[in-house]
């Protein structure tokens, strides 16, 4: 059987046994996750060498499934985080109830990402597609909690994204006759759809929506903030590189490569095209990253540091040089990584603490050392200071920008990404820092299952910092089937088009030499004198503090912050977010009585009824 | 001046001199004699050019000055501040209120005898001590500084429980967090 | 010459039946008992304007067995100083609290209970607002020898008993010579 | 190998010239300071001497591994940047012999990211001791630093795009091929790094992090002994990395140490300067003041240099 | 109790920005103060207790320490609370050289003022400035009673001594000298645009509640009350003397600030005519043998301005050689602890320290 087929097959099957498991046991669905995840993996790794392609046809549709080095890029991500992930998520759920259901939501919509990825046509692209938003949606609300807060916000941009989505293949269809995409990409080169405009722009809608771009990313806060850690970790690691994986096909290898730059009114459009979207990316990084800085919730936090993230990620694509489609994708794998750490993290911390909140928690670090080492990496990978990889990826984001003349937006971008260490210490302060309270003096470190996986991502942070050439081989062969040639790239020196470079490695070797002789010096000078104390014992002007009496800074961090950009928090924006939410609302409610309101026939009856719509509409043509 | 170089080796002698050249005084108003640290800091007397400037915290201080009397309240903010401190530090006891409790002896609230409460440096006595009473103290502690004499931390640390006895005797509710030395 | 204290007197007076009696230019003293106080000055707050409460005194009559107060307000508009006396007993003091009259009344109802022992009923705020883990009788109150109790509590510097010149004694310790022009301040 | 043995003595050589120019900077500015303040002031060696002093405390203590890190971090980070930036113009003899370092192998932007590694540790070091005062300065620092990053960034863009290149190198030879320094091509891109620069030195106005009067010298609060010590020394370094880096990208760089010297010192007045008869803003003033003026300076310049 | 979740800072009793030795308790939500509390009593001494033991005279050195900044008015202030009782008579040179001696101490805290105001904002040229420049004055004062700062000058009857010789040039030399000064600090402080925009709108005592919480000083006639008890009581020479009592609108730190700029040049011109003015003749109604001196049973109030607001003393004497009581009401009290306290809310932690110097927070004056 072929191995891609089989690799679906063993996550399918593998969530209807999670789901049946836990008739048995509530314990059992983990660890036939875990087996499934491994399993699939394996087989994955040991075959993707090989070309791998699979078509047959059901009911009339031509479905072609294969491997090729931008899928195989997306599936390093996948399966990497898919496999952490549930390893974390078994000690992770322990305690929890009705985990056969979150198990098996959790396979499927692995499972479905891959088979995203290695859909060669329309058709099991976009039922992929639907599974992965119904089996991502059904965890969202899986815990019960807030299901019309949360989930709606969810279902609701799914349904803009998937109709765009629904319509641009439709409209392909109907110009080329046939779902498979090398013919669309075929078509495209010799400029034979008509329509191309429209079908790109509803199809980066569509993953727009999965990236959370602005302004279709308010369900991305929510929706991230209400999963399982484990999950979270899975849905902004790897899901929303979904909307990355569209959005690189549509901007790269539609509006870059199509031949049709010739054409002065095409290359207009896509060329503006691209500058909204990257000024959208611009825009939702530095907004994202003005609300990430005003939560107090943890994973709220991470929430927004995603879509900033993810922004970069689209500005990177919409700018579509070489340099930025490789800082794209590598922010994406580097991105998957330390939000995935980050998101197991701060998920440690709640399963411990029992709670995220920043202005419940504080001075955890003694109490969860390795946890606050796993944030601490990750977090300054994701403010993208040197040596760890973060800044390799935003070294080439802005050397792309500058060498591509985007002088202003590389200003926003900069002034998101300092901002980002405003809520970088935000996290590590409002979690491991500060006061060492007596009501956290039971917690505990997590256990080895959890903090293994995120230790092994921190290290792949690090390592990746000196040594980003690892990353950037699969990222050059991705690069390679999206159409650019001469992808060159050095295993630990970056360079751009004007000839600057920074070799990683003499700058790792200059941080760790001056590192080891300051720790030297400083440790075994005067070490007799020297002692450690507790954190009580500060001068609290010569005043000794009440026992009710809290001393450290939590509320409202960063308020001066938030005054000086009072015009850029103003109403107005979060207004427009509101209205249209009370429109969404009042179109819910409507829509509520004629669905039962029961999540998962409400799913099957969805998809069910966009199956029929595809046939019915090709039927007709 | 006798420095007492021979007995010093030259690392203690390096030492001792820059203690000597850069006093940072804490910034602890406690009485009456603050009035004259911003006189003796400021133009006329300018204490700056013997390398005496103000610091903010305990941590970063090396001299606590004890300017005049101290209420009881504040003794025991006072102990605790001296106890943050890091060695090597110094006290200077300013004013008669910290040698024999001037004339305030009879008062309720007042402590009379510093040095039974924390070890006492150089005294500057006068009430309140001119500026240049002030600087000639800080001389005086200088010139003890260079001759390695000037060891209040362990002397402190040493008759820890004598003084704490009088401590409790004046500070009936004794609530400090314990250090770990 | 006096007629801005006179009339004030005479209102005062007409109000309440106190006793009183204009002091010099600008100053009105009346009295009143304790129960009375708070309406007196409630009164002469809204209606006369003397709204600047300047402070309250106590002196301990030890040998009455009475505490005075001087509750004493200043008008800004008419530029008098009104005294508003009392005695009260001494065990048990009792005082009507005025704190909703003025909110600085808090502060000094605070002090005078915690110096003299006088209670508030209704004052809120710390028990302590001067002192810090006082045990002893309220300190103010004349029949509390502090002299007693700072020998019983500090120690004393020896010379200070008799009174000597401790100069000597000083300059004896430090090893310095007396100069010659400050030898002849000493008193041997 | 003997070629790695002259780098790490030029790599000594020129931590060491950092680190003394930086602290007599201190000394220079504290005797300064005391003149306009009608005084004599302390020698313009204090400095060193309160070094001393701090690192021979008997007794130290710290609040936890980051309260220990944290001064290493940051003089880590000033001997990497340190390392990557060219002392003195490339062109010369003496940068060819002792202070090649590693200069060619990074970039602006690095060192711009580089600089924020030291800024991370001392935040994480002042975070872990617990003081309210810690934290509060190390969020007004952050913030500001939002702030006058912006006006540097444009500045940067500006002088990135007006010659086309990342390297500091390449900025220095061609403002010397060119015979222009880039503050006389581009005067509104060197303004806004200037005002840029004032919030960088922390002199009053902008001395809000560490603020006396309201947070009792906020992060560092907690800090004493070999650890503010070796604070300090970073500190003196980051001093001198600062104004080597603005000398190296808007005057041309310098052929020679007393040239550097000379440069660096006129740079280094101008928040000094600024400082002695300014108050302190509010942090929020502080930030609104970057996004005022410097910033429409800063674009003014990258609109020049575009053009 | 449970954790608190606003953050309290101490500032204070060991703390660069606090104005003494005293404590204010503030809780903070981000940056913005929800409570403050003052705390005092670190610098009780027990004075009113200590006093009863003292003889009339003896009570002079107690006295004078009340507040360290400016002592001269609690001297004056119980002399002529002690005269009043007493019916002693001053000469009317005396009561020239008061009035002096009342303005030179205005003035020297006025300096001290500059600097806490302009230090507490990081302005230390300034403070360093006023601050050095303040010790001309107190030269002046050690010419005039041999003290720097505590001078215990001005006594029942009088003041203790005549003017030495040369005092007149040289303090007219030195008010020409502190008149120049001036003008520089306030180019530095009051057209500086950042001192402008902390100082204004911030720390605002809201006009039609001032009176009634019992604020005294330059606080209420920065909130455009006319107050100053040397108008509203004139005392000593003051009724001879030509002067202006500024008032501003406002209620804020800048409105207080700008009340004490002008008053310091008002402090000069007094000062100036008081020297010109000056009548020939005694300057002491001698007392009796102090430790025999009885006053007469009775009680006076006698309040004087000092910088900081009107200054009260209560006096209750029994007919012995000891007073009964000796109550000491100083302009801190109110302006220090209740007023502050209400103010400071909703304010920034960046400008508790700069409102507590506005406002003349003297703590040895609350607890005494």
């Amino acid at each position: 059987m072929n191995t891609l087929a089989l690799i679906i097959l063993i996550f399918f099957s593998g969530a209807t046994l999670a789901y049946l498991s836990s008739l048995i046991s509530n314990k059992l669905p983990g660890w036939v996750a875990l087996l499934t995840t491994m399993t699939g993996t394996v087989l994955f790794y040991m075959s993707f060498q090989n070309e791998q392609a699979l078509s047959f046809s059901i009911i009339g549709l031509n479905l072609e499934w294969a491997l090729d080095n931008y899928t195989i890029l997306f599936a390093h991500i996948i399966f990497g985080l898919g496999i952490l992930a549930s390893l974390y998520s078994v000690q992770y759920m322990q305690n929890k109830s009705q985990q056969g259901s979150f198990y098996a939501n959790f396979l499927l919509s692995i499972g479905s990402m891959f088979g995203i990825i290695i859909s060669k046509d329309f058709i099991s692209f976009f039922i992929f597609w639907e599974i992965m938003t119904w089996s991502s949606f059904l965890i969202v609300v899986w815990n019960g909690i807030g299901f019309r807060k949360n989930g709606i916000w969810y279902m609701a941009m799914s349904a803009i994204g998937a109709y765009a989505m629904l319509t641009a293949i439709v409209l392909i269809n109907s110009e080329i006759g046939t779902y498979s995409l090398q013919a669309f990409f075929n078509a495209v080169q010799e400029n034979a759809i008509d329509n191309l405009m429209l079908v790109s722009i509803l199809l980066l809608i569509g993953f727009a929506v999965k990236a959370a771009l602005m302004p279709l990313h308010i369900w991305a806060p929510r929706a991230y903030s209400n999963t399982p850690a484990s999950y979270t970790s899975v849905f902004s690691g790897a899901l929303s590189k979904m909307g990355v994986f569209g959005m690189g096909l549509v901007l790269i290898r539609v509006f870059r490569f199509s031949g049709l730059q010739d054409n002065f009114d095409y290359a207009l459009v896509s060329q503006f095209t691209s500058h909204v979207l990257a000024w959208l990316g611009g825009i939702t990084a530095a907004i994202a990253t003005l609300y990430a800085l005003v939560q107090k919730d943890a994973k709220k936090l991470l929430a927004y540091s995603s879509i900033a993230q993810l922004g970069y990620i689209v500005i990177g694509l919409a700018i579509g040089t070489k340099l930025a489609v490789m800082s794209a994708l590598f922010l994406a794998i580097m991105h998957a990584v330390f939000k995935g750490a980050l998101f197991m993290a701060v998920g440690a911390v709640e399963r411990q603490v029992g709670t995220t909140d920043m202005t419940k928690i504080s001075g955890l670090i003694r109490r969860m050392p390795w946890t606050f080492f796993v944030t601490l990496v990750s977090i300054i990978a994701l403010a993208g200071v040197p040596p760890l990889s973060g800044f390799v990826g935003k070294w080439m984001l802005y050397e792309a920008l500058i060498t591509n003349g985007n002088f202003f937006l590389v200003v926003v971008v900069f002034f998101s990404s300092t901002a980002a260490f405003l809520y970088s210490y935000r996290i590590l302060f409002g979690l491991f820092l500060g006061q060492e309270e007596d009501d956290t003096a039971h917690v505990k470190e997590a256990p080895a299952t959890m903090v293994i996986p995120m230790v092994i991502l921190a290290l792949f942070l690090i390592v990746t910092g000196t040594y980003p050439g690892i990353v950037f081989e699969p990222i050059a062969h991705g690069m390679e089937y999206l159409g650019f040639t001469d992808v060159t790239w050095n295993m630990t020196v970056l360079s751009n088009v004007w000839g600057d470079s920074v070799n990683l490695q003499y700058v790792s070797t200059t941080i760790g030499v001056a590192f080891m002789l300051a720790l030297i010096f400083l440790t075994f000078k005067g070490r007799k004198g020297t002692r450690g104390v507790s954190t009580k014992d500060i001068s609290t002007s010569g005043e000794i503090p009440l026992e009710h009496e809290n001393l450290t800074f939590q509320l409202d961090f960063f308020k001066p912050f938030e005054r000086a950009a009072a015009p850029l928090y103003k109403r107005s924006i979060t207004k427009i977010y509101e209205d249209v939410a009370n429109g969404l609302e009042a179109l819910f409610d409507f829509t509520r009585k004629i669905y039962t309101g029961n999540g998962q026939t409400y799913a099957i009856y969805v998809v069910a009824f966009l199956v029929t719509l595809l046939i019915v509409v090709q039927n007709m043509l | 001046m006798e420095n007492k170089r021979n007995s010093q080796t030259i690392a203690e002698y390096i030492k001792n001199w820059s203690r000597k050249h850069s006093l940072f005084i804490m910034a602890y108003g406690t009485g009456c004699g603050a009035i004259e640290i911003p006189a003796t800091l400021t133009s006329r007397y300018d204490a700056e050019r013997l390398g005496i400037r103000g610091a903010a915290t305990p941590r970063q201080a090396d001299v606590l000055l004890i300017t005049g009397y101290l209420a009881t309240k504040t003794l025991k903010r006072v102990i605790r501040v001296y106890e943050q401190m890091q060695d090597p530090k110094y006290v200077i006891a300013f004013g008669s209120c910290t040698i024999n409790g001037g004339m305030y002896y009879d008062s309720y609230n007042t402590i009379n005898v510093l040095e039974k409460y924390i070890p006492v440096d150089v005294y500057i006595n006068g009430c309140m001590p001119r500026p240049e009473a002030v600087i000639a103290g800080f001389q005086q502690l200088q010139d003890k500084i260079a001759r390695g004499e000037a060891d209040n931390g362990t002397r402190y640390k040493e008759n820890l429980e004598w003084y704490r006895a009088n401590q409790h005797r004046v500070i009936k509710n004794w609530r400090m967090p314990d250090y770990n030395w | 010459m006096l007629e801005k204290e006179q009339k004030l007197l005479e209102i005062l007076k007409s109000a309440f039946q106190v006793e009183g009696k204009v002091i010099r230019n600008r100053r009105v003293e009346i009295w009143d008992h304790k129960e009375m106080v708070p309406a007196i000055l409630l009164m002469v707050k809204t209606q006369l304007g003397y709204k600047h409460l300047n402070h309250i005194t106590c002196i301990d009559w030890l040998e009455e067995g009475k505490f005075q107060l001087v509750y004493t307000v200043f008008s800004h508009t008419d530029k008098l100083t009104l005294f508003v006396k009392t005695k009260i007993d001494r065990d048990p003091a009792i005082m009507p609290n005025i704190d909703d009259i003025w909110d600085q009344a808090n502060t000094y109802e605070r002090e005078l209970r915690e110096m003299y022992g006088i209670e508030f009923p209704g004052l809120v705020g710390d028990q302590e607002f001067i002192l810090e883990d006082w045990d002893e009788m309220p300190p103010m109150r004349r029949d509390f020898k502090t002299d007693v109790y700072a020998e019983k509590t500090f120690f004393a510097q020896p010379g200070r008993e008799d009174a000597q010149d401790v100069r000597e004694t000083i300059t004896k310790r430090s090893g310095e010579e007396i100069p010659e022009f400050a030898k002849k301040y000493s008193r041997d | 190998m003997e070629g790695i043995g002259l780098k790490i003595l030029g790599a000594l050589l020129t931590t060491i010239m950092a680190f003394a120019v930086g602290m007599t900077y201190g000394g220079i500015t504290r005797k300064l300071t005391a003149r306009v303040q009608n005084r004599v002031g302390p020698t313009i060696w204090q400095n060193f001497i309160d070094l001393v002093k701090l690192q021979s405390k008997k007794t130290n203590i710290y609040h936890g591994v980051m309260g220990h890190f944290a001064p290493m971090w940051i003089i880590t980070a000033a001997m990497t940047v340190l390392m990557f930036i060219p002392v003195l113009h490339p062109n010369s003899t003496w940068y060819s012999t002792w202070f090649p370092n590693l200069t060619f192998h990074g970039d602006l932007i690095f060192l711009l990211y580089m600089m924020v590694f030291g800024s991370l540790g001392m935040a994480l070091g002042a975070g872990q001791t617990g003081n309210p005062n810690s934290a509060i300065g190390v969020t007004r620092g952050l913030s500001q630093m939002v702030g006058f990053e912006i006006p540097f960034v444009l500045a940067l863009v500006a002088l990135m795009v007006q010659y086309k290149t990342t390297s500091i190198q390449d900025i220095m030879a061609i403002q010397d091929q060119s015979g222009v320094w880039m503050m006389f091509s581009n005067p509104f891109s060197f303004l806004a790094a200037l005002f840029a620069s004032l919030g960088m030195f922390r002199y009053s106005p902008f001395d809000i992090v560490g603020a006396p009067a309201e947070l009792a010298s906020g992060p560092v609060s907690e800090f004493g002994g070999k650890y503010l010590g070796v604070m300090m020394t970073g500190g003196s370094i980051f001093a001198f990395i600062k104004l080597t880096l603005y000398v190296d990208l808007f005057m041309g760089g310098a052929y020679s140490i007393p040239e550097l010297l000379i440069k660096t010192f006129a740079l280094y007045m101008v928040p000094v300067f600024y400082g002695w008869v300014s108050p302190r803003y509010r942090t929020e003033q502080a930030i609104r003041y970057f996004w005022g003026w410097p910033t429409a300076l800063g674009i003014l310049g990258v609109i020049i240099a575009v053009w | 109790m449970a954790r608190e979740k606003e953050t309290t800072l101490y500032i204070g009793p060991q703390h660069p920005g606090i104005t003494g030795n005293m404590m204010v308790k503030v809780k903070v939500q981000g940056d913005t103060i929800t409570n403050a509390s003052v705390h005092v009593g670190y610098l009780h001494r027990a004075f009113e207790k200590l006093i009863e033991r003292r003889n009339w005279l003896q009570s002079f050195t107690i006295l004078c320490r009340f507040c360290v900044p400016e002592p001269d008015p609690m001297e004056l202030t119980y002399a002529r609370a002690v005269e009043e009782i007493e019916g002693r008579e001053v000469p009317e040179r005396a009561k020239y050289i008061r009035t002096m001696v009342m303005e030179m101490a205005r003035l020297q805290s006025f300096m001290l003022w500059y600097g806490g105001q302009s230090g507490s904002s990081g302005l230390y040229t300034l403070g360093q400035w006023s601050v050095g420049d303040r010790n001309y004055l107190l030269d002046l004062f050690e010419d005039l009673t041999g003290g720097r700062i505590y001078h215990m000058y001005i006594w029942p009857g009088g003041v203790r001594r005549d003017l030495p010789k040369g005092f007149k040039d040289k303090a007219l030399k030195t008010m020409d000298y502190i008149e120049k000064r001036l003008d520089e600090y306030d180019k530095l402080l009051f057209d500086n645009v950042i001192f402008q925009k902390r100082a204004q709108g911030v720390g605002i005592i809201p006009s039609d509640k001032a009176i009634e919480w019992g604020v005294v000083g330059a606080p209420l006639r920065g909130c455009g009350i006319k107050a100053d008890v040397r108008i509203d009581e004139p005392y000593e020479a003051y009724d001879k003397a030509d002067f202006i009592v500024p008032t501003f609108e406002g209620g804020d730190i800048w409105a207080r600030a700008q009340v004490r700029r002008i008053e310091a040049r008002q402090s000069i011109s007094i000062i100036r005519q008081m020297l010109d003015k000056m009548p020939e003749g005694e300057v002491y109604n001698k007392v009796p043998n102090p430790m025999k001196w009885k006053i007469p049973a009775g009680e006076a109030w006698a309040k004087t301005e000092s910088v900081r607001g009107e200054v009260g003393f209560y006096v209750v004497s029994d007919g012995s050689e000891y007073p009964r009581r000796v109550h000491v009401k100083g302009a801190a009290y109110t302006n220090g602890v209740t007023v502050t306290e209400k103010i400071l809310v909703g304010q920034n932690i960046a400008d508790v320290s700069f409102i507590l110097n506005s406002m003349g927070v003297c703590p040895p004056e609350i607890e005494r």
